[in-house]
């Protein structure tokens, strides 16, 4: 269920990318409820800006009652966010999102993400969700940035089973190229593979493009501006093959990649 | 201090019981944030525009966000009246709490049409004739016109007895000669103000951000402008205004009271704070016992110079 | 990166070293801020409203903030044209900036006479001509009407061989035909935006916040407003415009001259920041480097769809 | 001269008084330049508020270049002002102000401070100046309050040889009643006597109207609100005996009480 609440900050922990924080809040129903590739609305109550601003969930612990953000600075939302220290309220709505990420169930499915920027968190969450539900389970995770600083969030996933594969433009860490170039060579195995992706839309694009070619299942969230995120604004609009326009808070964020009009 | 304060208002045919309903578009359809809101504590739900055929709408991108406000252009996406009739109207009928349906048309038969729909079917408790909608022929519109707007509104007062209120444009050189025609062609109240009209341009792209170009101004940017049209418009006609533009909390609202609104509806604030509405309208209430207002009528129009 | 780029514009007969001016009654004479602005920075100095008369303005409360913005009804206070040449023009001569002097007027012959007398008196390098000041007559002036453009301009044309720019009004339903009223009837350039007409009421107090009651709503939040207009503007003629209405920073300059204006006015923000306005020069510059513009001049009007 | 600068806060110490803050600011051109009466004008970087808000200069030290104001929250700005820490730096513009307080030179001329709430700071500054002027000068100081609580700002002065008069309107310090009481007798004593004022309007005007009908000199110093501070928005009118508006912030703030139209 959605709910506005004044979350207290847990822990902020800046990250060695630069400008990038975790930032942790206690939110028990949440932490319970969340499903990967939902998100949170946030307004830092400075009031130098009007409207929300929209978050991944990153991490939800229902045991501990924390959910977690993975964010960078890029304006006055996220710079009020990032001087955020514990106790101190954040104002959000959420958990947002109604159409989230469907785990494939084929047997011995390969799930196969791909990540880059802010995208990467909804698809940590998604992977973890995964494994835990299915410690058997295959899971391939492509995290691409442009140079190795900016490569966030896949922290310790390798330790639990989920291997990262790294993919920068400047080639100096992991693969040197896109992630499309880690992602190919995966596509023609002929296993099973379900493919989820977030990130920047060039790279999305590419992504369910190459995806739908090969035939593998692709799921793209798409990340358009979204002034409410409860669906009543209808500013979020995402093209849509049939010619119409879906709004990416409640009919999304997760949409079929054959489904998206680029 | 006072006993409980009377917070009920009547405009024209229509019994709200508080004085705050939403801005037509900025609350959906109601079941949207019904897990948030509780409609009932609404004096009425406003709906978004329900047009005679589906719209798809504008596409993006449809809003950007500008100093203390932000800009539209959503292009009245809807799925038509016959879809708000089947889809939408039976979860609002599960609450008591007075719709008000926004009609906008592309001339007086097509909202004739709608008109007609809707009171046939108790689609609606009342009736707003959208003729100031900026974002589909580019800001000129029929309520920047006397004539045009008498024209749609004595059409549609002909097809309904259900309340009429008509929904005037911002964007005009003096709003007192539509405010006129409006209440001389039949309507049985006004709203103002719809968005004013503008535009936002991405100088790093060079390019406007609004795939429309021209989007519709909401937020606490207009509050003044809504303001004194509010009022002017209250010193030339005798039928009730829902005033709006920019309203954030109950202090706005009680000044578009004071300038002379008998209700007035929460528009953008639904977007940062879906519960602004009875947040806005319990805050009315407040104020009028901390003053010793026996009723929100008393205030009404009072505002002195 | 390019050599340093060209920053002249010429607006009518009047060159100017770089296309940033300030708005009329946000710089006063210059005098007072020659402490901490070089003058010589500028691209125009434009200089408070000067009347035939003096004019002792309007009691306060003359200004309120608002959201991103602010109301002002200052009501033209100034000492009169001889005034202006006796004590203002002197100090102002001793820059090499080239001086635009803001004409209001209560009837066309009040206007003409004016213009006169500072051509007369080389008390001016352009006139712009304001018919559109919102808080002397409630916001209708001549700027709302095309016709009664034409009549002022036509008449200030015959007065003076100096650059004219018809300052228009954003409180229209249509700036299209003001703008070619001005245009045909001789005007050498436009300036718009004015302010926005609007008010401010104390919900405490329950009165209006302005003595005037109405005010001119200046800063940010008319910005998409004032841009619209602008464009608008820029569509229908050819002769060049000055852009204004929310200008803070450089790149809200660089907005309004991708939509049409070939010169920007800095108003308000010079309140909070006197240094803006050649602050916002050297921003231009480097915009232009850093994208590899020779001119300021190639950038007017290129925002695309 | 004005100057624009970003001034690093030295010290931001709260007072007794609930919501009162004493800043102090490292300028060294203004605290040798400043003079009682004048102001400066402070935005809070966050843009939440367009315009400046000005507070009068409470002490200026030319030897440590320190300069200070004394405010109290109310909004934004002083709520902005309120959370500053030594080290930042505050935007602020001054020393402003046209006419300012002007000594009284006659011989054995008794100085009569009568200040209220924020109209007290610039009092203070003046009765020092005119001690540190002229050692043996006669100065009274009334500080007129609601309540004991709200007495602010004079800490100190009566050993420094400036002897404070409290007057609070619910007797719980001082004189029980207006700043008038005291005032009164002072007016009728025949001294040669200055009477200096700042504070709420209301207070300024019995002031000035007992001085005036007591045939003493009074200044007074209008807080109008002060959109720009350096002359050019005309937004500052304070109404004049000739029946014009002279610009609060460059042609007072302090104006002779004879001049004010109230
Ligand atoms: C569904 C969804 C989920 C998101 N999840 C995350 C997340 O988990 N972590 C995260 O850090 N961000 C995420 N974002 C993006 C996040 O909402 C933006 O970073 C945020 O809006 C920035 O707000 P701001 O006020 O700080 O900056 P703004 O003031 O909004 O922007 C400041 C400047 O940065 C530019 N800018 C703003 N946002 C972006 C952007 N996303 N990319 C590039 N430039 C931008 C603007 O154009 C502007 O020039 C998500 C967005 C969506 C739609
Ligand atoms: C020449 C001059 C000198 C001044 N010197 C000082 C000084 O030394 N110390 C000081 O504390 N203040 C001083 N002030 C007043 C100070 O400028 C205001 O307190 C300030 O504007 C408050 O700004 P804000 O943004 O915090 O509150 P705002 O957002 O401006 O106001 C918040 C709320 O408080 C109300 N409010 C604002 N200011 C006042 C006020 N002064 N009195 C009562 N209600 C108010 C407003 O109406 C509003 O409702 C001076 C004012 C002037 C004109
Ligand atoms: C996203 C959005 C969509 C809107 N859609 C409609 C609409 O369909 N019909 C209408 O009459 N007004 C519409 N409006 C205008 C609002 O109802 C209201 O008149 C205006 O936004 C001013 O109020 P506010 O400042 O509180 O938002 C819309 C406004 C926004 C922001
Ligand atoms: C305090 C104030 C006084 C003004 N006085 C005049 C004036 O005398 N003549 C005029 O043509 N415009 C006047 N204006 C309008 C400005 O020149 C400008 O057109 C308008 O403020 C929009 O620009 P801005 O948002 O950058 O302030 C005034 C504006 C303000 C805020
Ligand atoms: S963000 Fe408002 S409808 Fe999607
Ligand atoms: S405050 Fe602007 S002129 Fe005085």
């Amino acid at each position: 269920m959605i709910r506005k609440l004044l979350a207290p900050v847990v822990r902020n922990t800046p990250l060695s990318a630069p400008g990038h924080f975790v930032l942790e809040l206690e939110a028990a129903e949440m932490a319970a409820e969340a499903r990967p590739g939902q998100f949170i609305a946030v307004t830092d109550r400075t009031n130098t800006q009007l409207l929300r601003r929209p978050f991944s969930i990153y991490t939800a612990d229902p045991a501990s009652g924390v959910c977690s953000i993975l964010f960078s600075v890029y304006g006055a939302t996220t710079g009020a966010m990032s001087r955020m220290v514990p106790g101190e309220k954040m104002d959000i709505i959420g958990p947002l999102g109604g159409r989230v990420f469907a785990a494939d169930g084929r047997p011995g499915a390969h799930h196969v993400m791909v990540g880059g920027g802010y995208g990467v968190p909804p698809l940590v969450f998604l992977s973890r969700r995964i494994k835990a539900d299915h410690p058997e389970a295959k899971i391939t995770f492509i995290n691409g940035a442009r140079t190795k600083a900016f490569l966030v969030g896949t922290d310790g996933l390798d330790d639990e089973g989920i291997p990262v594969l790294s993919c920068t433009d400047d080639g100096t860490c992991g693969i040197h190229g896109r992630v499309t170039v880690a992602l190919e060579p995966i596509l023609s195995t002929g296993e099973p593979v379900q493919v989820y992706t977030c990130g920047p839309t060039p790279m999305m694009r590419a992504v369910a493009e190459r995806s739908i070619a090969a035939g593998v299942p692709c799921q793209v969230s798409m990340e358009t501006f979204m002034p409410c995120g409860i669906g009543i604004c209808m500013g979020c609009a995402v093209a849509t093959t049939d010619g119409r326009f879906a709004r990416g808070c409640t009919d999304g964020p997760v949409f079929p990649a054959h489904e998206v009009r680029w | 201090m006072v006993s409980v304060p009377d917070l009920s208002v009547r405009i024209g045919g229509l019994q709200m019981r508080n004085p705050v309903t939403v801005g037509s578009g900025t609350f959906g359809f109601g079941s949207e944030v019904a897990d948030l809101v509780d409609l009932n504590a609404l004096g009425a739900v406003t709906v978004k525009a329900t047009t005679s055929q589906a719209r798809i709408g504008n596409p993006p991108a449809r809003i950007v966000e500008t100093a203390s406000g932000m800009l539209n252009a959503i292009g009245l996406q809807n799925g038509g009246i016959d879809h708000y009739l089947a889809e939408k109207l039976p979860f609002l009928r599960r609450y008591d709490c007075p719709i008000i349906v926004n009609v906008p048309g592309e001339n007086p038969e097509d909202f004739a049409f709608v008109v007609e729909r809707l009171t046939a079917a108790g689609g609606a408790d009342a009736i707003e004739l959208n003729i100031s909608c900026p974002n589909v022929s580019h800001g000129l519109d029929y309520a920047t016109d006397p004539r045009l707007t008498a024209e749609v509104v004595a059409r549609c007062r002909r097809a309904t007895p259900l309340p009429l209120i008509a929904k005037l444009s911002p964007n005009v050189t003096d709003i007192r000669p539509i405010a006129r025609a409006a209440e001389e062609a039949g309507a049985d109240a006004l709203s103002l103000i719809n968005t004013v009209v503008g535009t936002s341009i991405d100088a790093k792209k060079r390019t406007f951000r609004l795939a429309n170009i021209t989007g519709g101004l909401s937020g606490p940017a207009i509050k003044p402008i809504a303001l004194l049209h509010v009022y002017r418009a209250a010193q030339t006609v005798r039928i009730p205004i829902i005033g709006m533009g920019g309203i954030m909390n109950a202090t706005d609202a009680i000044e578009f009271l004071l300038a002379g609104a008998s209700a007035v509806a929460v528009g953008t604030a639904n977007f940062v704070n879906p519960l602004a509405a009875i947040e806005i309208a319990d805050g009315i209430g407040q104020y009028l016992s901390e003053n010793g207002f026996a009723s929100v009528r008393d205030i009404v129009g009072t505002v002195s110079a």
